[in-house]
């Protein structure tokens, strides 16, 4: 067992594809959320809308950390990356990504020192072989990745690493999922819920999507039959009137989460009042700040930085793309000025992005291909 | 109006916009230009094939052919600036030789000349020189080409990183065949000639900076014999060669979508990867299609010749792993479509730049 | 969100506690594991990787009564394919 | 044994020393093994002809030259790190252009097609990338000669200066002329096509370090109208062609004199240097003899066509200011000796390296 | 008039040297010796010798700055040139030049920042505007430089620039002209003095030599017909039965020097009690280091340095060389081992030492060249 | 010794004391006059020039009279070349 190709079983997603159809009450159309990024790209990877009946829309959501960056915190982050004496880190995510002034990538061909690392702990490590250069870590991701970057502080703080800081733009998923039901324009009929990130927070806080809206989640993995399997799950819950917060991960997700990663972060973090979300606005207790206690490793107080907030381009509808109200394709600019290679949007950017998914996995009529192939 | 069809609409508009002449909106130059994806594809046409326009260069392909004193020639080029210099399975010598090699054999062409030019900063070994130059004599033995002329360039520490390479090529096309990736045409054959990413990835391990470990050594390896062994048995049968170097397997079909305006349809599952690519690829959230290979090609082979050309490849020694992946369509024209293994359908489309190592 | 990838733990180094040497489809790495910390893990036992952490144990039970779920579901389906098929040969 | 003697015997012990097999002493490459003298020769028949060695490459020419296909075809490459790019007439562009197309007719063939690699560095200019692109393909057409083929490499920044461009080229010969350093004998005559040290001062003023302006403008131009001019009015007459480049015409003369077994000697008087030349030589202590040209060529020709070819070459608007320089003897074999304006003699000799601006 | 071309007119140097052989006595050798590496280089350079008699020998003395500089104080340079925070600076001819652990060249090879400068007034440049770095001129050359230097160290001074300095090795000529004299193993006719030095230290100077060791000196330019001349004047004042100083380059040299650059050196320098010269060993009071008010720019004392003497080559034989025992081709190693591309004594490396000059412009018989070209 | 270079003042910037640009053949550079302090120079003035400084002004009378007497010299040869070529053509 390798818990990967098991999954992308084309039979088995036959079967599943058949029960689904016969799950779906005639006449009517469905609509579910897929929170997380990684569920998008996978959906689109393996091509599994063909599995759907059209009358299932999946709709993304926010879950991509990346595309929810607003662009002050790039330019913030750009700021310190061009002193000289700064090492700036990131995943190779980010290095695309734009803000008001360009993206990382535009930087570092401008002469600013930006290395892709795999792992916080790379960026420590940097740290540790460049004693004279200050090492900033721009640290992106959901509750999944907070954790990481608390236990790499953690164990900067223990070795005693001086020239090591973070520049923290952890983001929490709830307060993002609540902003979305209680906005007025979109009808959804449950959710996929984002597996890795419960792997760290568990299932208990999606109780109150179920209780209190009414809607249910299914926590998902990431391989196509396990989307495949909790679109199954979601509508078996319709067909029976449950709204429940079901776990189709279990072998990944544990009911409670990770309890020793809740206390690294909570240690070296704590919640910010409100943050920025690229497209959605601010969104009160939806990220995570460093502790006064951590100080000594929180870029934010170590350099001056702008903090200017910079408004999304006017032709820009990441808010609606983000929100699911729109399909990347609705969005004006999609695919003629917005493009992988121009992107307007951070959803065009990171690979997890609706638009990215879409604009490099999913921009084909399916229609015409089935003739094309039949 | 349907969704469907708006959304139809949309896909016709995009569509017309990737007609468009190509034009670099950046200012300055970004390591995406030099990557082998879009970007470098929109650089080449809005700056080089802009002012140096002649009917030789424009089809862009492997190398330029043409007649010279009664011979049918092809001549290529390529600048070579890898690093590590030294990687499991090669160096910047042997790859050198070989990336000449294999774009001469694509043109269709027996390689004979090459000439190799060096910038080498200041401070590079000469120790480490000697061994690139015997790496490339090796490899030019191997190949059964002559290295006849070069040039050195020595510029100060800190303007190169060590040792960069140019090698050029010249060779003779024996055979009448005219190939192109724009001869491709429905019911067409789409093979590659072993498993893909071994080069890339294992370029990317060699780095160190990732820290990961795996049993890949480079694929870099002289095409011109299994080129020879191809043209053997379905000369006649043979659309275009392409080597799949920077942007992989899925940029040459997607260079073959375009040229030929028609659509190519890979098999996922048909596609060789061996399983540390597989490994490092999941790890690294890239997809081994974009990785680059050294010594591979995807063959284009008239439909009914895919099985003779499968099985002339897996004959010589650097096509054992030969596979068929895919067929030549005709709609939607432009694309490359790819059936995965889990019974979807997705694009593969061209990269921006390199692809980089995801984690969300 | 976010890439995981399972991964096998090929050995845990008794100097430094926090490590474990992880591979996947042949490919090794040194994954933190720290975030397990309380949880028994050895040679054998797959986690979950990312960005260089083991975030959590596969529960390799959990996995197998999934996927005898989703074959229970193909089987059904042969059965019901195969019950069509009759019934239109009747037909 | 008197001091004249012992004198001598001293001068053959060195000419013995000189004859050995070229070493690389050296652990690391230095600038000096980019300068085109001494080091560069060592480095070349030390490292590439040991590793690459074939009959083609052995004479170590501006191109090699071989038939294909039936036809011969002269075959050349080289790789540009000016700095500055652009300088007064002309930039990296233009000048890679034209210096293939020179090394190609030096040996004898009408320049055909070109190819050309760069690695540019992250940051580039997009807009100076233009730049150099139409200036090679300014240049391109004013030799008639096509870019038929190219590659374009980016490195981090930091890891290039700029842009380096690497250019090759193919050539055909139409004539049966064999030129080779080694054909030159006693009684020939030697000219230069014009003015030397051009380029080498415009580049060093270019670089602004020294603070010293002139009005100087580099000589780059393509030489194949002037070696057809050449070869029409004295074609059989003609022993060897070199354009002059790095080393400058000091370089050419020694080579001449070490592959021919021959004497070379030059009038000082004889050999043309502008004003602004000669003092911003002065200034620097430098000898103009050593200073790179990108437009000049050297030409030995039968001592009888001395004068039918300095007319043919002063015909031609890049010939203007030819002159005979020198002449070819027997004794002493492998020297070259100078006449100096003043009435003595004096050897003029391979430079280790570059040379350097000198205070004392 | 250029005061260059002029002087380079063979039918005058056809007329002088038709003076000199009827000056000479039939039967006496004569053996002048030029001070200056600078003669030296004309002599060669120009082919001057074919315009002499056999029976007169042109002996090349100490005056090359480069070629006199221990293989210790290059060390010393390169050590402190290793440093991250200095550029090293210094003339082109320096670049070559081996000390015990190589040249500069082989330094920058291996990662140090050393460039070439035209004028101390450049390297001044260079820390104006790399405020961030130390910037260290290597400062060489006899009485004609060093005004040059001590102008530079006051005008950084005056400009109050604290990040420029300068390695003294600047030496003075007259001690090491006393040093030859009083050698046992060399018997000389008369001097060719040194016309560049003499700007700035005049002519009187020399009048030791001409009274107290009754040799003829003549302070003579640098083409070769101002050589040519100066010999005819030794040739004359022997002739004659003088032994005087006299001064054939009045055109350029003052009888009383450079008074306001003496005031210069004087004022930024003094004379050190002893200093190595390469060949010759130590001399006393025969070199100038920065003064006590000049610390701040004494690279001597900002910068820690190993100070260690290197022994010379063994098969070195320079110091017979400088002194005009031998005549470089009389070096065992010279034009074998010791060449421009593989100097083992300084003599090899500057074009104004005598071995190179001879190497690189002399190395011919001129009886074959005669015969051939009859 | 050290390389000294003849060139001409071609301008004294009235802003700066210290500093004149000289030619040399067509090449102009600045040149540092601060040795030459208290000696009138003015555009037309000969110095010799050595790392960027003026060592000295040159003394156009002493040139012309040494190549005087170096004419002299040259003059007084050819007479006594004509005079040998007379007599070897008497004898
Ligand atoms: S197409 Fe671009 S601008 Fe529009 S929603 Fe998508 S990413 Fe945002
Ligand atoms: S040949 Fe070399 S070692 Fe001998 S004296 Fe000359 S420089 Fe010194
Ligand atoms: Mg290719
Ligand atoms: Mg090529
Ligand atoms: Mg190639
Ligand atoms: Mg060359
Ligand atoms: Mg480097
Ligand atoms: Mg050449
Ligand atoms: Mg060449
Ligand atoms: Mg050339
Ligand atoms: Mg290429
Ligand atoms: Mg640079």
């Amino acid at each position: 067992m390798r818990f990967v190709d098991e999954y992308r079983d084309a039979d088995k997603a036959r079967a599943l594809s058949a029960r689904i159809a016969s799950l779906c009450e005639p006449g009517r159309a469905y609509k579910f959320m897929e929170v997380c990024g990684g569920h998008t790209h996978t959906i689109y990877k393996h091509g599994l809308e063909d599995y759907l009946p059209e009358t299932i829309t999946l709709v993304h959501g926010p879950g991509c950390p990346v595309c929810v960056i607003p662009m002050g915190r790039v330019d913030d982050a750009i700021h310190i990356a061009e002193r000289p004496d700064v090492i700036m880190t990131s995943f190779g995510d980010m290095m695309r990504v734009p803000g008001g002034r360009g993206s990382f990538f535009d930087s570092t061909a401008q002469g600013a020192d930006i290395r892709m690392v795999y792992s916080p702990l790379d960026a420590l490590k940097i740290a540790r072989r460049e004693p004279d250069r200050q090492v900033v870590f721009m640290a992106i991701g959901f509750e999944t990745t907070a954790p990481s970057t608390a236990m790499t502080v953690l164990r900067a703080a223990a070795e005693g690493v001086r020239n090591f800081s973070v520049f923290c733009n952890h983001v929490t998923i709830i307060p993002a999922i609540k902003a979305i039901l209680d906005s007025p324009d979109l009808r959804l009929d449950g959710f996929i819920g984002p597996g890795h990130v419960s792997t760290i927070i568990g299932c208990r806080p999606y109780e109150f999507i179920a209780r209190g809206y009414g809607k249910p989640l299914v926590v998902a993995g990431f391989e196509p039959l396990d989307i495949l399997q909790s679109v199954y799950m979601l509508l078996l819950q319709l067909a029976e009137g449950r709204s429940e917060v079901e776990n189709q991960y279990a072998r990944v997700v544990p009911w409670a989460g990770n309890i020793r990663a809740l206390r690294a972060v909570n240690e070296v973090m704590e919640l910010r009042p409100y943050f920025e979300w690229r497209g959605l606005g601010f969104i009160s207790h939806s990220a995570l700040r460093m502790r006064e206690k951590y100080a000594a490793y929180d870029a934010e107080r170590l350099f001056d930085i702008p903090g200017n907030r910079v408004a999304d381009p006017k032709a820009c509808q990441c808010g609606e793309v983000l929100k699911g109200v729109l399909k990347p394709w609705e969005c004006k600019v999609f695919g003629t000025a917005c493009t992988p290679e121009t992107p307007i949007g951070t959803c065009m950017v990171s690979s997890e992005g609706a638009c990215a998914a879409y604009y490099n996995f999913g921009r084909f009529s399916r229609q015409r291909v089935r003739e094309a192939t039949r | 109006m349907t969704e469907t069809t708006r959304e139809q609409q949309v896909l016709e508009r995009i569509d017309r916009a990737r007609q468009r002449k190509a034009r670099v909106r950046e200012e300055r130059i970004t390591m995406a230009h030099g990557a082998g994806g879009k970007a470098t594809q929109t650089l080449i046409e809005a700056v080089f094939l802009d002012a140096f326009r002649n009917p030789l260069l424009e089809p862009l392909e492997d190398g330029a052919v043409f007649g010279a004193g009664g011979a049918r020639l092809a001549f290529t080029t390529d600048s070579y600036v890898v690093s590590p210099l030294f990687f499991p399975g090669g160096d910047i010598g042997d790859l050198a030789v070989n990336g000449t090699v294999n774009d001469l054999s694509v043109c269709g062409a027996r390689p004979l000349y090459l000439s190799a030019g060096f910038v080498l900063e200041e401070g590079f070994p000469v120790e480490d020189l000697r061994r690139i130059s015997a790496s490339m004599a090796r490899a030019a033995a191997a190949a059964e080409v002559s290295i006849v002329t070069g040039d050195t360039k020595v510029v100060q520490r800190g303007k190169a990183d060590g040792c960069y390479v140019t090698t050029a090529g010249v060779g003779l096309l024996e055979r009448d065949a005219r190939l192109g990736v724009a001869h491709a045409r429905p019911g067409d054959a789409v093979l590659v000639s072993g498993p893909v990413g071994e080069h890339g990835v294992t370029i990317m391990l060699a780095r160190g900076e990732l820290d990961i470990e795996a049993d890949v050594t480079s694929d870099t390896a002289p095409l011109n014999g299994l080129v020879a062994a191809l043209q053997a048995a379905v000369g006649e049968e043979v659309r275009c060669l392409r080597d799949a170097t920077r942007g992989g397997v899925a940029t040459i079909l997607n260079e073959i979508a375009r040229a030929a305006g028609v659509a190519v349809v890979v098999e996922e599952d048909a596609v060789p990867v061996r399983p540390p690519v597989r490994g490092a690829c999941e790890l690294l959230g890239i997809d081994p299609l974009y990785v680059a290979c050294e010594g591979r090609m995807v063959a284009v082979v008239d439909g009914d010749a895919a099985e003779s050309a499968l099985a002339a490849l897996r004959g010589h020694p650097l096509g054992a792993g030969a596979a068929i992946v895919g067929r030549v369509r005709d709609d939607p024209p432009g694309l490359v479509l790819l059936k995965t293994a889990f019974g979807g359908t997705r694009i593969i489309d061209v990269l921006v730049g390199d692809p980089l190592p995801r984690i969300c | 969100m976010c890439l995981g990838i399972p991964g096998e733990i090929v050995e845990i180094p008794p100097d430094q506690t926090d490590l474990a040497r992880v591979d996947v489809s042949g490919v090794r790495r040194a994954v933190n594991i720290g975030l397990l910390d309380g949880q028994p893990l050895r040679p054998g036992d797959w986690v979950l990787i990312h960005v260089g952490f083991a975030l959590s144990k596969i529960d390799e039970a959990e996995a197998r009564a999934a996927l005898e779920f989703l074959e229970g579901i193909g089987q059904a389906y042969e059965d019901e394919l195969a019950a069509l098929r009759d019934s239109s040969i009747e037909r």
